[in-house]
């Protein structure tokens, strides 16, 4: 237990919380700090690429495990199912239309790679190991949460506009997803070899790299959050923490079930537990654009991100711990 | 110098959209388009700048389009088609261009 | 298609005036506005070039708001007062828009 | 507010003309002048977008200038010689400006 | 002496001060070279990061000194007083009306962080230390010379406009001071730790990207140069030269009475000595936008900087060896 | 033999070809994968500036070599020479009018810095040594192939335009030229302690950024190829392939007269194998604007240099090896 506080306190006063803390201050404060849009996406663009290869290169090391494919399987089916538990919780817990709740319970199915790298780095630093293919069930998770959502609409909204034929390919062949699959199948077919190679591009300076992303992170959030005040009813508020909890005994489940490691464990309920705010919004703003963009990227970004960062990811861990027994 | 009367048509629409609108600009005939960043801006769903964004959802650009006038009304059709569910807005003006065989 | 005469109000200003002229355009009762960069330009305070800039000081923006006629004075009044001492241009065009009940 | 009649110019061209075109403006006495960046576009000479550009080779700017009617034929001259080889558009819009003496 | 002749020639010949003389160069001869904005405003937000949490890790390593709340005080004092100053030389070496008088003076009494990095690393070389909070004293030093401008004007023009409501907050968080004092803060917190997670990002790599830097500070100021040509009469351009070490000689006696090691009485003058052309010239544009840009920006970059990173550095480490003893 | 085909294997599985691939890859899936246009243009900055310092230092170490005056020379020549060449070849295999004839000829004389790049990892990793100042070489063929197409463009078509007053000096100003040229000498002048004191920066990382360069290397010659299928006829992309290994014979001819290391014979061969796509380009839009730039982008971008880059520069290690017994 007490093992357990300790290291949710280094979490919150590790260096890549601190400065999403910074950044969400300076929003706050209407400082004019802020990233040029070209190096934000240079930044994510660099996390995507490293964080593929990082995870390719470890699968062609430890050799491709029996589960990989089961894992898959499970990610994809968990990213479908859980925006159904999370548009009937919206549909509880707040006023939200059928439109915005299944815009945001398309969010919830998919999933944030920051959040999966901040795992990693828990993980990582508490001593544990974890799947070096769970980049992979990460990529996975992306996409099918949108398809989810558009059937909830359709379901539950008679009046609602058929999918648009053409926006699924574009859904599969998001630039996140290629970059991320591609690094990953790179680094497998490169290996250890590769990895050397760049090692000092990708490895090395990673963590600096990822306070500077998350310092932008907590601008774009601390000003979403400033100027969403009026959208954040403490119904939705209290969804975007209790959300991830539920999602993240979904990812317990299927982790123990698939055999995983305790590292691998902690990693998909991260998954499972955390919101996208890149992919899903995209897809929404094509697909939904009656949905209120603030509503769902503020819950996401503004409160289920920050929660995971602090709060989620340590008792995860915990949980992971205690169920494995690892 | 010689110039000639069109329309110059503009249209602010979210970047996730701009592959359709200008698909739907091609498809109503129109011999070019130009498209401009938009760094930021507010209306009715309120008020948003580019470096705000971790995702590519939220930004904007700015199509612009000339036209004869003639085919003014087509091309109406066709951006409405694309912009009515989404926010954004369109406007026309009146100008003159110079090589009027180009449009 | 269906359209209604408006006025588009282009104001070319330094980036650090920005969120003061977009404050008295809301204030002047605009529905919205779009901003857009500028790359560089030139005047008789000098040329210049986003890409020399060291400084943030240095760059420009240029507000596109399009206002129904009768608010087009209270407009320029609030632009007029953050500009007056400042560098830059404002020009009015005539034009038409679509969905008229956005403005 | 007291608004002046002028002559609002837009020309889009290659990147690599800018310098060229400014330099021609300004040869023709304009005053001013406002470069815009532009993100893509499509006409004749196909497709572009600009992060589809290892070479700097294919981008275009746009170039505004806000002049006195009474200038418009030195400055489309100027202009034209210009771009008339080049790609590139060239379209002229009645405005109306504040502070006159500026143009 | 000769050693003294030995560093300031060993200081030219660095790669820093060359592809500042690369970027001048480029400029003059109205290469196309530039670097895009975006990568310019990402490696000044890289440095300050860096700046900020390797001093406030430095900080946490040796202890809070007891003299860091008086060296603090004194560098707001300094950043009121050098202004003044300025603005008295002004009036006499040139004839600039109140107003540009006025901004350019502000210039001086903030200070330029590239600078002081540049005489870090020439202290570093020398084998000297220096206090790690003197990161903190660059940072107050930012803002209070803007307050020294503003009032020099009311003072000596009696038709100026008051300063405008809002300004005084927008000119204490602006984007490079929050980021500057947040990194430092971060790095207090964090310390050696932390530090040792990112140094890989920010300190390996930290020379090789201030030299991409200084080709951009030679483009621009090359380009401010060749464009101002007109403005810069020799008056002005003496008094870009004999400023820095006047000032530089307030941040000696200030050194020297607070007791600090060589290596921070060398970082006191250059702070005093260097002159903004980032937090000054973006608040003069809002509060006295009749001044002309060219003059300060011309002054501060194009001659100033240069004069610090070439003669001025060397000679005040001379000299605060000589008068320390150190 | 097998040695060849190991190597033509693991140039072929190395990371930076499969980051191109992945780039093409995506490209032709429509997929919205896209470096911005400041990120793209930044690590092109990064790459000239640590090519030209690491050439330059390598001087400063080696010493300035008897032949390094003749390869300069025999570079000029060899850049005026190869359009000549080029464009007989263009007129006899394709249909392509002079003016368009002229401008790819003008791309093929000219160079590729980053095929120049590949070559050199490729040298390294089979534990050869090459010339620093090959940098040098690279440099001054840049520009010369450009006024052999103007030259081509008067002599054959008589109602061509007079070349503009000005241009020469733009392209002999071009960016890329300056920063290559000017780290160079920088380099030379600071040697292997400026060199340590930014390895970290420009050496340790540069696999890694290289490989996001040609990831979005990728993604701009596949969207070409995409859009140029109509452009593209057998004849001309014939002529992608044919005209580096012609050009090739040349630069062997060249640097075995000269007496260059196997190495540095592999580089020449390179250099004048490879097509330009930036400087070329550029001043092709300015002079010859009547030229369709889909063409000769495409050619180069999208056929010579992925030739190049998988199937040429294996083969002229091998050559060279052959030819100089080393
Ligand atoms: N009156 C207006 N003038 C110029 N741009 C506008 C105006 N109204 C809206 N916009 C632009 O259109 C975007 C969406 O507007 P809206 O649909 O009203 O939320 C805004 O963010 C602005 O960029
Ligand atoms: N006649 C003009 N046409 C278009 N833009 C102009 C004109 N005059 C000035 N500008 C823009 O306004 C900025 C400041 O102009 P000025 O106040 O004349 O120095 C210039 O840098 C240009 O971007
Ligand atoms: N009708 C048009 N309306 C707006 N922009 C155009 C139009 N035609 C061409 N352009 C712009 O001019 C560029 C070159 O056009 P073109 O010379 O037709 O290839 C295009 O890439 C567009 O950016
Ligand atoms: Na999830
Ligand atoms: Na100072
Ligand atoms: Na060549």
């Amino acid at each position: 237990m007490d093992g357990m506080l300790a290291l949710a306190a280094d979490n919150l006063l590790s260096p890549i919380i601190l400065f999403f803390a910074l950044g969400l201050l300076a929003a706050f404060a209407r400082s004019d700090l802020s990233i040029p849009e070209a190096i934000a996406k240079g930044m994510s663009i660099y996390l995507l690429f490293a964080i593929g290869f990082k995870g390719g290169a470890a699968v062609a090391d430890n050799g491709i495990d029996g589960t990989l494919i089961a894992s898959l399987i499970a990610g994809v089916v968990l990213s479908f199912l859980i925006p159904m538990v999370a548009f009937a919780l919206l549909r509880v817990m707040t006023g939200l239309s059928v439109t915005d709740a299944a815009a945001v319970a398309g969010h919830y199915g998919s999933i944030s790679i920051v959040t999966f790298v901040a795992a990693t780095s828990v993980i990582t630093s508490s001593g544990l190991d974890s799947e070096g293919y769970m980049v992979a069930v990460a990529a996975v998770m992306e996409a099918p949460a949108i398809l989810s959502a558009l059937w909830l609409i359709a379901r539950y909204d008679k009046g609602a506009a058929e999918m648009e034929a053409g926006l699924m390919r574009e859904i599969l062949l998001n630039g996140s997803i290629v970059l991320l699959v591609g690094s990953f199948i790179i680094g497998v077919i490169t290996g250890t070899e590769g990895l050397d190679l760049i090692a000092p591009f990708i490895v090395t300076p990673f963590q600096g790299v990822l306070c500077l992303f998350l310092l932008d992170m907590g601008l774009v959030a601390g000003r979403g959050l400033r100027e969403a005040r009026g959208v954040l009813k403490p119904g939705l508020f209290l969804f975007g923490m209790v959300m991830p909890l539920v999602g993240s005994m979904f990812g317990l489940a299927t982790g123990v079930l698939l055999g995983l490691s305790p590292g691998g464990v902690v990693l998909f309920m991260t998954l499972s537990a955390s919101a996208s705010y890149i992919a899903v919004p995209a897809a929404m703003r094509v697909a939904l654009p009656e949905a209120n963009p603030s509503i769902y990227l503020t819950l996401s970004l503004g409160v289920t991100f920050p929660f995971n960062l602090t709060v989620g990811i340590p008792l995860y861990l915990a949980i992971a711990t205690l169920v494995t027994g690892g | 110098m010689q110039t000639h009367q069109a329309k110059r048509v503009e249209i602010t629409i979210e970047s996730v959209m701009e592959g359709r609108l200008t698909k739907a600009l091609i498809g109503a005939g129109v011999t070019g388009f130009t498209v401009l960043p938009v760094l930021g801006g507010s209306g009715r769903s309120g008020q948003w700048s580019r470096e705000g964004q971790v995702s590519r959802a939220g930004g904007m650009v700015c199509v612009v389009c000339i036209i004869r006038e003639e085919k003014l009304d087509d091309l109406l059709d066709a951006a409405f088609a694309v912009v009515e569910r989404h926010i954004g807005v369109v406007s026309i003006t009146d100008c003159e261009v110079l090589r009027a065989e180009r449009f």
